[in-house]
């Protein structure tokens, strides 16, 4: 399992993939916002903390295909179904590979980005709490959405149809969170919520995502 | 008597529908056609809501029937996970696009009907979004069904989405509502109140209701007479590959 | 403990390719498949492997005591030859790459990654992987394909050594390894089209 | 022969028909695979014997 | 090249990709946004246009990776460039492709999503005009991405980030018309510099496009 | 007019592979490149093809007279076997593709599409698609892999006729295709790696 851990890990940095490139769509998505909405820094400030939500979700949801489909294209999914690991332990740690590469740095980063779209002060420290507690949370659904559509050429925009409904909830708590955060309201429900949401998810969903999984393989 | 598991056997199945599809079919057709032409043309219109209250023959029973055909879908799948009958899977393949049509259905009628009465095509009330949300869903199923290549896999695989897809699409309804308190009726039809009238606040007058639950079971009727025979459509494509393939083995 | 197969129907799309096929493969010994393309060696290989479900009949041997080696690789592009095969050793437990980089000659590639190696050095390195698995039974699909000879000879040593030690082998393969064991032709077990062992889609029939 | 709508005319009349159309599009649309699929299947069932 | 662009329609409608799901992904960035910044229809009509500009050059990003890669894993990139075909065609014609399984339905998708999003009546003939103006322009930048990463494997990422600078001036422009249009004011100048952007693309790209991908054939 | 190579020199990553490399190919003929893996005929082929560029040296053939083969075969996983060589007839102005079907013995398949397909079948469609080019020169990389005995007979028949028609083929393998060509052993031509023809980095050293 550290074996693949750290294999995932070196190939994501390796390859010009997951890490730095996750980050500069975030990046990348924040500057454009302005550019699309028009440049008025109060309607800005209104919308930043949603805004940086949803960045965050797209980045994630854009190196999802990753986690699977390669290892699926060269053959060495089928070898790492007959090897020793078990496929719950497989989805586990590519999962938290995924987070590794995508959510942690995007949770570093947002309050950078929160600059840029004018986020009021208040919001800074609600931004990263909530994507430090959701971002786990899409990538282990977002796990699932891909073992659900390994063996598909080039399935990654059904996967994003498939995962992006399933993202709601997690969304929903998480912009909820750094909204009323931002606004100086009281956060801590839809913070449980969050919470709440990511320790379900994270204990479940790599199972299901392994059942899948050995659907695929057959 | 037989047990219910037999008719999961396709050529059973086929031979029960020969007869029941066209029973189904006519009562569908008599419903929908009685209760909408009475619905249209001999209801009142209703002093608030002027006629637009009209639109409720159809709004009503296609919102129930895209929450109800997703129900099948879960229990259809739940059947071919437990006891691995093929026409059950099938099932829950023909009812997906007939449910999407009907939430489809709902969101235009809702649409249309919010206009006037809300000032706005569209809010972002929780129950409206909710059904968006279960729109994305049942495309999302169709898709997974059209883009795997073997039966069996897809059939598994969809299973799989719808389970995990109703826990969030419950989820979602609940996010949704914390989200934001609506502007939309609630559910008041199927109240019992409204059905015996003892809630004079909030029934919906008899004059509206005959005729809705007439539309209600004609839809109910029509939806049953579109999953039977899209099932048949899927068994019979099912069997011209068997033997097809059976063919190539010569 | 062996690989026994019993009675063993194959299937591939919904198409039963195979039927009882039968075969015995005690340690030490190998056995090679052979038949025409399209035969269902494949689908064959990967059923015994466990990565397909069965129609009908047994597969008896130990758990996890089978690596299998298909067509493709499972090589990582990005990675270098050594990291490659670590990789592998540590998924299987093992931790010795040296004794396979030097019995496949990967030695003086160890260090390159694994993209720029022609399709022969590529199919070594996917060979060398069944060493560091550790595992009794090697189960492989066209092993020698896009070989020279030299390396053709250096895997028949290869297998050899490894069912010296107790090993099996079990090869589907179109042209000559250079090893002395029985060949079982897959065509005699091709699957008769009324029979009704219809796979999956029986019930439709 | 339309009833009076009353000033929501288009609306109630734009509600039904497009509700109307999608309920035919999707009634025809199983209709015809309905038939595709029994044209094949009499098609290979024929080519059996 | 009739036969190419038949070939890549056929392979986007039959592998379950393109067409419908890019347009699915841009419902689902609209249907995303009020969750991230709330269900307020102020705030929504305000930012309506811009986010559905934004929506959908995130979809037509989204599909870019389908240009080239495919082809040139399994080995027909390397066919066609040996083939009668010059490479400057193959390229037009790529991006014809992309554009009408993408642009071309994004396009005629947006005034129901201007809906969801309470777009002001003013806003939907513009908002049309300008991505019916300017999608083919993101077409044929992202075929130009795409050769320049064709080869890198999962390049989605990078490619990415190289387009989304590319993509600014059409965004800008783009998304100018939509705002000014929607709010009543005159259109005509960014209106103009839309079109003289997507036409000089057009006219200029593929060849550069057909050079890179030569050089990266090599 | 034939193909003829004049004192080429080919590199892969900057690494120069093979030095003077001449050969002349005359209509009618084929010629049969060997070599241990990784000694640069790949290399060599997709040079001569015009995918990638010389050090040195010229290539004389007419324009537009090459059809390349390469590991892959460029399949279209969703479309069918006719589908995709339908496809390949029409970019090359050809429209007939029933003769290759047929010799290449896939018309019981032309309907399946091509991820249903072996290997071995999967190979053939890859060949089949060289007649559909209506070119002189086939450059073929490892034409047999995966092919059956009976396969790799019907492809040399397919190569003669091809030949007699006034073809030509240039092919590299390690196994025996059953033709009668002269054998070029391009081991011959290894670059010297102290010589000076550095290819790109040449300038830094
Ligand atoms: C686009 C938006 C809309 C959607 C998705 C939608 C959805 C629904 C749903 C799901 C139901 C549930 C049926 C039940 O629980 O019994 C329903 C019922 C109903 N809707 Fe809507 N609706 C929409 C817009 C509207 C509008 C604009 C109106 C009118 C003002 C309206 C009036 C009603 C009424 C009167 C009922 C029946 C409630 C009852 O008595 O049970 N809806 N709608
Ligand atoms: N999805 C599918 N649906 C139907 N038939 C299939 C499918 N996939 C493969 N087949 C068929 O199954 C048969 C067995 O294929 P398999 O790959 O097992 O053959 P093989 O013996 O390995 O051949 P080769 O020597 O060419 O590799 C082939 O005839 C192939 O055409
Ligand atoms: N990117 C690269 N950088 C450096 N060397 C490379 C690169 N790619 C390939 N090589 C080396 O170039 C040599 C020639 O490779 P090529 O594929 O031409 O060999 P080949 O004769 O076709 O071998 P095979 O019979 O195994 O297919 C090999 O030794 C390979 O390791
Ligand atoms: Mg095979
Ligand atoms: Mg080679």
């Amino acid at each position: 399992m550290k074996a693949l851990l750290l294999r995932d890990l070196k190939l994501a940095f390796r390859s010009g993939g997951g890490f730095g490139l996750g980050l500069a769509f975030f990046l990348i998505v924040a500057v454009l916002v302005p550019f699309g909405v028009g440049p008025e820094n109060d309607l800005l400030a209104k919308i930043a903390a949603g805004v940086l939500w949803l960045g965050a979700l797209l980045a994630c949801l854009l190196s999802l295909d990753r986690i699977f489909a390669l290892d699926w294209e060269d053959g060495s999914l089928d070898l790492l179904a007959t090897s020793p690991l078990p496929l719950e332990a497989v989805c586990g740690v590519k999962a938290l590979a995924h987070w590794l590469t995508t959510g942690l740095p995007l949770t570093l980063a947002a309050p950078v980005l929160g600059l840029l779209l004018s986020l009021p002060e208040t919001g800074y420290v609600w931004l990263v709490t909530s994507l430090a507690l959701g971002t786990p949370a899409l990538s282990v659904i977002g796990c699932f959405g891909a073992a659900l559509t390994v063996g598909i050429k080039r399935g990654g925009l059904l996967l994003s149809l498939l995962v992006l409904p399933l993202y709601v909830p997690t969304l929903i708590f998480g912009a909820e969170v750094a909204r009323r955060g931002t606004e100086g309201l009281a956060v801590s429900g839809p913070l449980a919520l969050l919470a709440g949401i990511s320790l379900a998810v994270i204990a479940v969903l790599p199972f299901v995502s392994a059942l899948v999984l050995r659907i695929n393989l057959r | 008597m037989a047990s219910i598991w037999e008719y999961a056997n396709p050529v059973k199945f086929m031979r029960l529908t020969d007869r029941v599809l066209p029973v189904v079919a006519l009562g569908a057709a008599v419903c929908m056609v009685a209760g909408l032409i009475w619905g249209f043309f001999l209801t009142p219109d209703d002093f608030r809501q002027g006629s637009t209250v009209k639109i409720i023959y159809l709004h009503v029973p296609a919102a129930l029937i895209a929450i109800n055909a997703w129900f099948v879908m879960l229990v259809a799948s739940l059947v071919w996970f437990i006891r691995r009958h093929h026409v059950s899977a099938l099932v829950a393949k023909a009812a997906a696009p007939v449910g999407a049509v009907m939430t489809l259905i709902a969101l235009i009628t809702g649409a249309i009907w919010g206009e006037p009465m809300w000032g706005t095509w569209w809010v972002w009330d929780p129950r409206l979004t909710s059904f968006l949300i279960l729109f994305l869903f049942y495309l999302g199923y169709i898709a997974l069904w059209e883009a795997i290549e073997s039966p069996d896999t897809a059939a598994d695989l969809t299973a799989v989405l719808c389970l995990v897809g109703s826990v969030f699409a419950v989820l979602s309804r609940y996010a949704v509502n914390f989200w934001n308190q609506g502007l939309h009726q609630g559910a008041s039809v199927l109240r019992a109140g409204a059905v015996t009238g003892s809630d004079t606040e909030e029934k919906v007058s008899n004059v509206f209701a005959v005729p809705l639950f007439v539309c209600i079971a004609g839809f109910v009727l029509l939806f049953l007479a579109l999953v039977l025979l899209r099932t048949r459509t899927e068994i019979r494509k099912r069997r011209t590959a068997a033997l097809i393939a059976r063919e190539r083995l010569v | 403990m062996g690989l026994r197969v019993e009675n063993l129907s194959v299937a591939r799309g919904g198409v039963p390719l195979l039927t009882g096929v039968g075969f015995d493969l005690a340690p030490g010994k190998a056995l090679i498949l052979r038949g025409p393309n399209g035969s269902g060696k494949t689908t064959l290989l990967r059923t015994i492997a466990g990565l397909q479900p069965l129609l009908e009949g047994r597969v008896h041997c130990s758990e996890d005591a089978i690596a299998y080696a298909a067509h493709s690789d499972g090589l990582k592009a990005s990675l270098t030859v050594a990291e490659n095969l670590q990789f592998w050793a540590e998924v299987f437990g093992t931790s010795d790459i040296d004794v396979a980089l030097t019995r496949f000659d990967l030695l003086t590639l160890a260090d390159r990654p694994a993209h720029a190696l022609s399709a022969g050095q590529k199919r070594r390195l996917g060979l060398a992987r069944l060493m560091v698995t550790g595992r009794p039974i090697w189960v492989l699909d066209e092993p020698t394909v896009s070989l020279d000879q030299a390396s053709v000879a250096r895997f028949a040593e290869n297998v050899k050594t490894h069912l010296a030690g107790g090993g099996m082998a079990l090869l589907a393969t179109h042209i000559d390894l250079g090893l002395e064991a029985p060949v079982l032709d897959v065509g005699v077990f091709k699957a008769d089209p009324t029979s009704s062992i219809g796979g999956f889609d029986e019930e439709f029939l | 022969m339309i009833p009076d709508l009353g000033k929501y005319t288009a609306t109630v009349l734009s509600a039904y028909g497009a509700s109307i159309a999608l309920l035919i599009l999707l009634v025809w649309a199983s209709l015809r695979a309905s038939k595709k699929a029994r044209q094949a299947l009499e098609k290979v069932e024929r080519k059996d014997g």
